[in-house]
């Protein structure tokens, strides 16, 4: 998988595109509690939303190895 | 039914967007331009700094349009957004709806600045004169 | 609170509009362009007349600005009309609204234009290509 | 009174800005009424509003000799 990220999560990871290995069968809630472990700062976020392949992902979404997965904080456009 | 898409360093030209959305065929144009702001809250603001993860950007605007044309009577969408850094007064985002009947471009309008502002992978972070803030990152 | 009230035999200048309501203090500005149309149930116009009768319509079109500065949270509004012979495509009002908050300048910029079009003294005369009609007179 | 007349109450009354004679005390109900006698299809419009020195009036409203009175018929500008 390849994981972007963007907004606070790029500064708050310190990376904006970045390879990460894939554990046998993570899914979306898998990643976000990995994650959210290794910058506790992700808890504090209003909300940390992550798409799989450009798309709003839910925690049971499968997470394969071609997937590209990005980091959603709070969007703010407009 | 036809649509206009683009996220652009560049400005924002109103009359570029109206333009998409003009015909014949209509009564009815409704534009809305943000602007940036001076201050947020009463903090001066110096300069915004927009992000877009663009290519998902793209996707999430042009549902907007689609949903947009199926849902009221209108004939036409361009939702412009702008990124990189930006001062008081420019513009990030210009949206022009064109339709036979005001009421649909009214409210077709407003459905995408709003619906833009909830789901398009968008970020700004707002630069004040002692430090700067991502928009709405923290409760 | 400003406002900004004319009407013109000119061709309408939306970037006139917009440029009267802009303001680094806004957040946000909506526009409603009115258009000639090149058809009303189904039958093709050629050419619209617009009369106005007009020390009363800019004391209308007053009242109606006077209105939306106080009653939405807006910090500017313009309404230019325009009178005399238009064509499909050409512009009969345009109504712009600057404001903190993009809410209230939807909700003013609505409210200025449904009211226009019910208070003001302003009338227009379809031509097709067999007749004329004075639009709304009769039932 | 000045009388005025726009949009399709110009061209019925085939005029555009001519002097009545007042009647003692007229009200704007009594311009009405004697306007719809004299032009029928004055009473054929969606509405005919009247305005008084530039406001619109009700039919009470008194007409002085000096006054500015026109009629409106339906609106339809925008």
């Amino acid at each position: 998988m390849k994981l972007l990220a963007f907004g606070i999560t790029r500064e708050i990871i310190g990376m904006s595109d970045s390879s990460r290995t894939l554990k046998t069968s993570m899914t979306v809630g898998d990643l976000r509690k990995e994650l959210c472990g290794e910058f506790p700062k992700l808890k504090e976020l209003n909300t940390l939303a992550i798409a799989v392949n450009e798309t709003y992902a839910t925690d049971d979404v499968e997470i394969n190895d071609a997937d590209v997965v990005a980091l959603i904080p709070p969007v703010s456009g407009g | 039914m036809k649509k206009n898409i683009e996220i652009s360093t560049n400005a924002l030209v109103i009359e570029t967007c109206r333009s998409f959305v003009h015909s014949g065929n209509n009564g009815a144009e409704c534009l809305f331009v943000g602007t940036v702001r001076d201050q947020t809250s009463g903090q001066s603001v110096v300069k915004l700094q927009f992000e877009a993860y663009e290519s998902m950007a793209i996707k999430e605007m042009e549902k907007i349009a689609d949903k947009a044309l199926r849902e009221f009577d209108i004939s036409a969408i361009c939702i412009h957004h702008r990124t990189g850094t930006l001062t008081v007064g420019e513009i990030p985002v210009i949206i022009a709806v064109g339709s036979p009947h005001r009421q649909a471009a009214f409210q077709a309008c407003q459905y995408a600045i709003d619906t833009l502002k909830e789901t398009v992978p968008i970020w700004k972070k707002e630069f004040f004169t002692d430090g700067s803030v991502w928009v709405s990152a923290h409760p």
